[in-house]
């Protein structure tokens, strides 16, 4: 048997890993989406709370922050999957279910992924508030807004041209950390290509054409943050 | 009371040839896979095998999310405080590798297998034996592996050791010089050897095995469900007794890795 | 939990303190280098510069670090050109591979971070420091900085925090850093959980010295957030 | 000019105290502006003039002392920490809308052009029909005279037109008073003249205002009452022919004759 | 008041042209301010006055014509994409630190207190001693009154202690010439006559000083000569005394009759 070329590997011909990559691939995507909106969701919350709750609110979610940036992802995920797998199995024992419940292994890395950057983009949020020239701000409470027509119609656009780069940042991190939750059996890219790797013991190969998937992901990613950039930036004047 | 099983979920990695492996279209391959099948027959259950990172298989296990592991692995002692082993269907002992050309290429005892359960003795005398010759020399195996354990053992203030995740990254810095040689399971030497990638790497010196290395791949199992247990231990007894054992070994690794 | 084993394990654990402590260290601060270089070529206007950086930021951001760290590692090595070069006493160790890979990464996102800093200064600051006659270097060091970084402070002190937690990669070239170590020990007891979580409580504690000192340094750098001083301090400030 | 006497009182500030840290800015400035009165609000720089202005709508809480608009008092309460702020934010925001503001620093929205920035309030706190604000919104731009100016962003306006867009903005809320923070100080004399006009057509609507202002000739000849702020209190106050021709503060009268 | 006619010319701007996308703004400009000269550019608001100033220390660069300062010509060359650019960045930032500006919007430093403020470009550009160049500032805000507030962030200050500040921290630099966009439009009455009459100091210590300005007064009293800008040309120009007794343009007699 002769030795199988780069190309015959990444092909989707009969011995090729096209399909597995592409479906490894596919789950990556997915699970990034899910968690960075689970963190979208808590970090405008977050940064929220950490800008104008009271005492109380803010202490919260100064703790949130800094534990979930402080441990290291893996562990998060591990308490999710394995944490999850008791409540989820406890509950079930409680409605007659025997043995073990699973917690699937999706949901609990893209819960978890969600938990860790949701902490990440809390920072982003806030940092982006507070370049915000205050005077605008002003300008929309004497008009009398709500605050939640304030926040939706001269907050979040004037933040968000703030936060933009910085959440370029995060959603390089959860697509990159969505290979962490391969722990929980969920064959994502990365976890393909080791799969990949070990099977064939051809790692370059496939490291390489791992990297290149996750650069033709980040290409699109990209483009539309451009795009969103620019759009954002109307009215600012550079230097 | 006692469980009836009917269904096994079985858990591989699927990423360490020959023991599992993955095929390009996604199905598991393998020793393991295979023995697995007969195994199953052999018991009357239904099995399915499932692929799971090494990585935290055996807490996962014991959460609850498959009911056995079969995946290369050695029924080591300290496992065994964690969870049950049924007996050994495949020992393959450790042996050395290194360059061709290189000065470690011609180390005595070529090929010659030493048990530290039976000969004890004889195994301390081939290990002093190495010892001037590696001398200085740097070694690499994988993290917390049985060929760690030995290093540890009996060749500690002789070599320096550097430790790997997996075994294939140790056969890359062989390659690239920072190692010079690697101990890991024969079972896993022989066959990368053979790989064209790996035309300059060669077996040498002795292989070891039994004692702390263990009585060899097992199937690991939760320390609740004794009657499983009993029946892989029925089911391996019987594999061995019929030559399957045997046939599946030297179809995959090419030579008999039968336990004693 | 088991008390006395959790004691065993931080004990183990804190070995491997230094090593991790002095990687993200030096990662950082060579990297925060770099990443001020890549910015400023970013929004400098020279096209070559421009394209370059916005490369190396798509190349570093877009693939994981495990990926890098092999990649550098394993792949350089099995070059021959590579392992006769000048640079192979470096490249040949694990440590000088992991502070290469990691601080390569970390100018990738920093990078991003400062632009955006150095984007939110407002205009009128520039043109004020311009009109000053204040040369391009000057009004970098001595307004758009100061500005631009206490807008990027957050976005950093995230970053920072990343990269105490990404040096737990170097595990996977040799280097026996904390999440190395504590990979040892788990595939020794097998308890994950229990090693995880005191792993995660080390990581936490340096995170969270990180995260008071990003925090002092925002205080500092944002004075004017700050109510004004009592007068009395001020006259007291003016005595030195 | 002069507002009836006895038409009801539009925004009545009683006792009003405000410190900043340390500083004292307002020491209990109180003030009853009633419906369709233009009260102008002279003072030296620094005097606390838009710090009062920005009471009056809670743009900052005062630390002691009642406001009421429309007879309707703000209610404070105080919270843990010893400051006080709104007890009811709804309130508030009401209040708001029916307050137009022109700031000093005008603080238009830099991310929606001059168009963009006089319908955004019309439309999503008023809940107008967005075409009925936009046509009023040019009818308010030509009136101030920067219509061909709706579709640029503020960063690329000259002072003056930024100036107006701010204008046109405060009056498109139609609040039943309005807060005028300098609002000419970026005009030239003509614009001047012709904001002051447009002012003027406002009081005679019967709105009520109140205007801080460096313009004598505004303070003399549009306001029927004249207050003049001196270190966080009122120092004097009046219908502008009386303090203009004989005020009893030896201050004001030193104020007003540079 | 009137310099010296034969005095070396400070400032000259030549044919100047600035447009900003398809809009001229400024078209053709020529204007020579000698040394010791102060020239009130009046014009109403959009008229291409702070755009005029800007150009001249190239905060925008113009399109076409020449600027000269002191008699050095400011070096433009125009760029592969069709803009012009200044040639020599070096002498740009020479020019600038001999020009003081003062913005129509301020522009302290927000990160800076008022003093850091005055003596940022003294210290770091003109290298003045440190203990020198505060014991200037203090004297120049003690002079604008607002020494109390040296240790103040800019966000702190009243729009009037702002404005102040800015002109303190133009005048630090001691520069030959300066240019003044509406420096007193924040300011009260007292507060203008005070800044006008250190103005009026500089311009008999000698120096040249272009005001764009909307006080009136100022421009009859203090300059020598006035420039009424209109939709980006000099309409009219002279000596204050006959330009507001006998104008020759109909617009400006119409602007000043306002
Ligand atoms: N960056 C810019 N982009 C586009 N148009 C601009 C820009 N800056 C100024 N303009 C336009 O150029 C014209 C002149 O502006 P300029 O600021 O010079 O006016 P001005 O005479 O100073 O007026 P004011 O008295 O109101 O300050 C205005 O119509 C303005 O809208
Ligand atoms: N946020 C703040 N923090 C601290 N001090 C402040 C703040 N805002 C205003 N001050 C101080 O309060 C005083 C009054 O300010 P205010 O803005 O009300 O003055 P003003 O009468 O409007 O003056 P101007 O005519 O210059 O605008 C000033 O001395 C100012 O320094
Ligand atoms: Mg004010
Ligand atoms: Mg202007």
């Amino acid at each position: 048997m002769t030795e199988p070329g780069f190309l015959d590997i990444i092909s989707f011909g009969p011995d090729g890993w096209g399909p597995a990559l592409a479906a490894g691939a596919w789950m990556t995507i997915l699970i990034a989406i899910a968690g960075f909106a689970i963190g979208g969701l808590i970090g405008t919350f977050g940064a929220w709370a950490k800008i104008s709750g009271g005492p109380v609110v803010r202490g919260c979610a100064e703790a949130y922050t800094t534990v979930l940036r402080g441990i290291p992802d893996l562990l998060v995920i591990y308490l999710f999957y394995f944490g999850g797998s008791a409540v989820v199995t406890a509950v079930g024992q409680l409605f007659g279910a025997e043995g073990f419940v699973s917690f699937p292994g999706f949901i609990a890395g893209a819960l978890a992924v969600g938990i860790t950057s949701g902490a990440q983009q809390t920072e982003v949020y806030r940092g982006a508030f507070r370049a915000v020239h205050p005077g605008e701000l002003e300008a929309a409470t004497a008009c009398g807004m709500g605050r939640l027509l304030k926040s939706r119609r001269i907050i979040a656009p004037l933040t968000l041209r703030y936060a933009l780069p910085g959440l370029g940042n995060v959603w390089q991190v959860v697509l990159k950390e969505s290979a962490l939750v391969s722990v929980t059996g969920v064959v994502e890219l990365l976890r393909q290509a080791q799969i990949g790797a070990g099977s064939t013991s051809r790692p370059f190969d496939f490291f390489f054409i791992a990297a290149m998937i996750y650069l033709a992901i980040s290409t699109v990613s990209g483009l539309v943050l451009q795009v969103t950039e620019r759009r954002f930036s109307r009215g600012v004047r550079r230097g | 009371e006692d469980k009836k099983w009917t269904k096994v979920t079985i858990a591989t990695e699927g990423a360490f040839p020959p023991y599992n492996l993955t095929k390009a279209d996604g199905t598991l391959d393998g020793y393991e896979i295979e023995l697995s099948k007969i195994l199953c027959d052999h018991m009357k259950v239904e099995c399915t095998v499932i692929a799971q990172s090494f990585d935290g298989m055996i807490p996962a296990l014991n959460a609850g999310k498959f009911d056995a592991i079969m995946a290369g692995m050695s029924a080591t002692e300290k496992r065994k405080e964690v969870i049950d082993f049924s007996m050994s269907y495949g020992s393959t002992g450790q042996a050395f590798a290194t360059l061709k050309g290189g000065d470690l290429e011609t180390l005595p005892m070529k090929g010659e297998l030493f048990s530290l359960a039976s000969n004890e003795a004889g195994a301390r005398k081939a290990v002093d034996e190495l010892k001037p010759l590696i001398e200085g020399k740097t070694i690499g195996v994988q993290t917390a592996s049985i060929a760690a354990r030995f290093i540890d053992e009996y060749l500690k203030d002789v070599v320096e050791v550097r430790e790997y995740k997996t075994t294939e990254q140790h056969d890359l810095d062989l390659v690239a010089g920072r190692v010079d040689f690697v101990m890991a399971s024969m079972g896993y030497l022989k066959t990368t050897v053979e790989k064209p990638a790996n035309s300059d790497m060669v077996i040498t010196g002795p292989r070891f095995q039994g004692g702390f290395l263990g009585a060899g791949s097992s199937v690991g199992l939760r320390k609740s469900d004794p009657e499983l247990k009993a029946l892989f231990d029925d089911a391996i007894a019987a594999a061995k007794a019929d030559g399957t054992i045997k046939r599946l070994s030297e179809k995959w690794f090419g030579f008999d890795l039968t336990p004693q | 939990m088991d008390i006395k084993f959790a004691i065993e394990t931080f004990w183990s654990l804190a070995t491997a303190l230094p090593l991790t402590l002095e990687l993200a260290a030096t990662s950082i601060a060579l990297g925060s280098v770099l990443a001020l270089g890549l910015a400023l070529s970013r929004l400098s206007g020279i096209l070559a510069l421009d394209l370059f950086a916005r490369t190396y930021v798509f190349l570093f951001r877009g693939t994981p670090l495990l990926v890098q760290i092999f990649l550098i590692y394993y792949g350089l090595s099995q070059f021959p050109a590579v392992r006769h070069s000048i640079f192979w006493p470096l490249l040949r160790e694990p440590y000088w591979c992991a502070v290469l890979a990691l601080m390569l990464n970390t100018a990738a996102y920093a990078s991003e971070i400062i632009r955006g800093g150095l984007l939110s200064v407002p205009h009128g600051q520039v043109e004020a420091a311009r009109a000053c006659g204040m040369g391009r270097v000057m009004i970098f060091r001595r307004i758009v900085m100061p500005q631009a970084l206490r807008q990027a402070l957050p976005g950093y002190g995230n970053e920072m925090i990343s990269m105490v937690k990404a040096t737990s990669l170097a595990s996977i070239i040799t280097l026996m850093e904390i999440t190395g170590v504590a990979a040892k020990l788990i595939s020794e007891s097998y308890r994950v959980i229990e090693v995880f979580v005191v792993a995660g409580l080390i990581y936490l504690a340096i995170n969270f010295a990180l995260t008071r000192l990003v925090a002092f340094a925002e205080h500092r750098f944002n004075p004017q957030l700050r109510a004004p001083l009592p007068i009395s301090a001020e006259l007291k400030g003016e005595a030195h | 000019m002069s507002a009836a006497v006895t038409a009801p009182v539009a925004i009545r500030v009683h006792d009003l105290h405000k410190s900043f840290g340390p500083v004292e800015v307002l020491k209990g400035v109180s003030l009853d502006a009633r419906e369709g009165e233009v009260i102008s609000i002279l003072g030296s720089s620094g005097s606390g003039k838009s710090t009062l202005l920005r009471c009056i709508n809670m743009l900052e809480v005062p630390n002691s002392g009642t406001i009421e608009v429309a007879g309707e008092a703000i209610r404070l309460k105080t919270s843990n920490d010893g400051r006080s702020r709104p007890a009811d934010q709804k309130q508030v925001d009401r209040i708001r809308s029916e307050l137009g503001m022109v700031f000093q620093s005008f603080n238009l929205w830099s991310h929606k052009t001059v168009l963009e920035n006089v319908i955004e309030a019309p439309v999503h706190v008023l809940k107008r029909p967005r075409v009925e604000a936009i046509e009023e919104a040019e009818a308010l731009l030509a009136k101030v005279g920067i219509a061909d100016k709706r579709n640029h962003y503020p960063s690329h306006l000259s002072g003056g037109q930024q100036q107006r867009a701010a204008i046109a903005r405060a009056l498109a809320m139609r609040p039943k008073a309005m807060l005028f923070d300098e609002p000419t100080s970026a005009l030239d004399p003509e614009l001047v003249g012709e904001v002051l006009r447009v002012m003027r057509g406002l009081a005679e609507e019967g709105r009520t205002m109140l205007v801080v202002t460096h313009e004598m000739g505004f303070a003399r000849d549009v306001s029927s009452r004249v207050v003049f702020v001196h270190k966080g209190t009122i120092e004097e106050e009046g219908p502008p022919h009386e303090v203009f021709t004989h005020s009893k503060s030896e201050r004001f009268r030193q104020f007003i004759k540079s």
